[in-house]
């Protein structure tokens, strides 16, 4: 189902980031928005879902009532296969990340600097809890995006010329999707692609905390 | 012909194997092959200033929260700890060491410690604060970390079926670390939901070798903590 | 829900996307797992200039013992080629340029570039000729080798089931060195003796998952090269 | 079946060989003399034999007839699963080698010195197939045992000082069986330990290119 008409601009943003996965992509979804990216895949959409505790062909989430206790995803969602499903161990599971065969990994983010380097796996004092997989996600997938809002609870931005927090991995992040806008790291740094709707260039760039780009003649909505 | 021994053991007798001050590997990755009734047992023989090494540290009031809360794990190495509270909070009170390592580095150093290499070479967080304080070298102009295996004294395991000379498989995504593990200890002791005969798993079905493991031990009961967690 | 795609690809067309001068892995422990179909169509279309990566030369007469027959191979990277009296004496006449490495440690390069890891660190031959040029480190107070990662530009592999998106099943013993190949090379082409369905090959029963597989293609006959060998 | 009463001089070394493999070991026995020790273990012995192909819990070798093309040994041979075999890939294969779960393996030899080196895979210029897996197996089953004649074809013996030939590895054979004795490596060098039926330690100590120390009292016979 294609949300682009939903008001919501955290669906709208979801659903423009759904449109990123290519047919035949190897695909691993963080845990949060980019999960719900798959509700917006059109049904039968040839894509390959991996998640890191250890199975590729991710099928359906299934409430409690349904579910295999064996069978989550590295969220704790319980899921289900699909034909053509396979399971494996944490060692051949991330053999995939990091020998190139993970075209595509979509994560969350603290910060995102305009050089592409990451973090999103700790705040010193608050919140520690491990870094799980997403330091080999963030630096071995062949394309890594991020799915975040434009500016974090308190309005500051998100998107920085250098990252405060701990990394996760340096000058991997290729594309940003946020509720404002979509926005490239380039050599250049940070360059605006596509804006929300209603959302006018002066207000990402308001929000944003290091340079943005802007491209020639109209900017494409989403 | 020759024959395969049988390793069936008690949960009490295998357990009872297990030291004070033990090094201990801890299958599961959430809820799926997490071997709850060894744990179980481990906390009701007492064993105490243990380090453990799992994926996670499981939920509050289940499995390796158990043993936390009770306060006979010196040190945790794992990858995520972000569902259990009690650990973070035992973390950040100076009361529990944590090692983090990045998920895909702990499985291969696990499997490392089992395939008999003393470190694998990464460029995995080179960039980030978990390389702090390891060996760095430089391989074909390359700079690399070395990571060293890891080894333990015992592996806890949660198998799904087992023949009685140890030849394991797993389920779905209870697989996880399981079978990296039951390579990687001086002592293995495997729990199985199915006790078969030898013979019952095919040879080609055999996910852990059972020249891996040191004993086997039927489950008699599925306990809850086995079952879907209602959030 | 999302679907998974269909690799499935004639041998013709497989092979035609290997290069001159590529460096091939090629399963198989002496018969059993070896790749004759593939093997045979590489040698059909000619390609020339090749570094092969296997465990043997299998023995005169059958499968790589044909590339190098015709001159096509330029290095060998093996453990053991002394069931082929060809390859011998190609290489002593400096015809075939033979890398040796210990069984052991040539699975764990293969290894190793499957799962992304530069090298891996050992002892294993220290003390012999074979640690000859090897770059060697100290780590924890040990000397250690540095044995560098393999992985090819293509990986023939021979499985006895497969499912369409390429998960892989293989039987008893040829099985050696195909999981670990299938998962080292830019373009992993699997010949599997049976086809099934997306859903034929339970997930647990899945040995390669189709992830790491690019090509996969039914034989038509099983050739008497993969016969019972009467010596 | 035990032939420990057979007239061959050779078969008596293998039975005695056989008796070296205790209840419940893990062993992997060379190509070679070393393969035929299995004959002579009684019916239903508890062991696992291991070969480096990736099988554990080898049964009876098959003639051509009745043999599975997909199933052999590291020597080509087909053999066959008893209850409770495992088949494994090469990594996993000498996994359990390096890690320390093969108790004992029983490897051919070229040379064999008295510090417990050992060469058995290359005579330069004459014999280069490459080593196989017996590097592996020298370095790290936790007891080496060689079976070997104790002469070669000249006459020359191959227990000696020092090892000419290229190694396999060091220091690690603990007990050579041959067709004249049973010698232990020890600290000291070479020790024998029994006689095979008529052969005197005198004979044993011409046949050996160091020296052999002799043990008090009577010398058991094999």
């Amino acid at each position: 189902m294609s949300d682009d008409k939903t008001p919501d601009p955290r669906r709208r943003m979801v659903a423009r980031a759904a449109r990123e996965i290519a047919p035949g992509m190897v695909v691993n979804l963080g845990i949060g928005l980019p999960t719900q990216v798959v509700d917006h895949l059109p049904a039968g959409f040839p894509v390959c879902l991996h998640t890191e505790n250890g199975m590729a062909g991710i099928g359906p989430t299934l409430p409690a009532a349904e579910a295999d206790r064996n069978l989550i995803d590295a969220g704790g969602a319980y899921v289900s296969p699909i034909p053509g499903s396979a399971y494996f161990d944490s060692a051949v599971s991330f053999a995939l990340v990091r020998s190139g065969r993970l075209d595509l990994t979509m994560l969350g983010a603290f910060e995102v600097a305009e050089t592409g380097d990451l973090a999103n796996w700790k705040i010193p004092g608050r919140f520690s809890p491990g870094a799980g997989g997403a330091i080999e996600l963030a630096q071995k997938a062949r394309r890594v995006v991020v799915l975040t809002t434009h500016t974090d609870r308190k309005g500051n931005p998100k998107l920085l010329a250098r990252c405060t927090l701990p990394l996760t991995a340096t000058a991997h992040v290729a594309r940003i999707f946020t509720d404002l806008a979509v926005v490239d790291i380039t050599p250049g740094g940070f360059a605006l692609r596509e804006l929300a709707r209603g959302i006018t260039a002066r207000e990402v760039q308001e929000a944003t905390g290091a340079p943005l780009a802007l491209p020639a003649g109209d900017i494409p909505t989403f | 012909m020759t024959s395969l021994p049988d390793k069936t053991a008690s949960i009490e007798a295998a357990i009872a194997a297990v030291p004070d001050g033990a090094t201990i590997m801890v299958g599961g990755f959430g809820v799926p092959g997490t071997p709850f009734t060894l744990l179980r047992e481990l906390l009701r023989q007492g064993q105490t200033g243990l380090t453990l090494i799992k994926n996670d540290a499981n939920e509050t009031g289940m499995g390796l929260d158990h043993l936390i809360a009770a306060g006979r794990v010196r040190k945790l190495i794992a990858t995520h700890i972000g569902l259990n509270a009690h650990a973070i909070a035992a973390m950040n009170e100076g009361r529990l060491e944590v090692e983090f390592c990045a998920q895909g580095i702990l499985a291969e150093r696990i499997r490392a410690g089992g395939a008999g290499l003393p470190a694998i070479l990464t460029d995995i967080g080179l960039d980030t604060e978990l390389a702090a304080g390891k060996q760095r070298v430089e391989v074909e102009g390359r700079p690399l970390l070395v990571e060293t295996a890891l080894r333990a004294d015992a592996a806890l395991i949660h198998a799904d079926r087992a023949d009685r000379f140890g030849n394991l498989a797993y389920v779905a995504t209870a697989r996880n670390f399981n079978p990296l593990m039951a390579m990687a200890a001086r002592l293995v002791i495997a729990e199985t939901e199915t006790l078969l005969p030898l013979g019952g798993l095919p040879p080609d079905a055999v996910e852990t070798p059972g020249v891996f493991v040191d004993r086997i031990c039927p489950l008699t009961e599925i306990s809850e903590e086995y079952g879907v967690v209602r959030r």
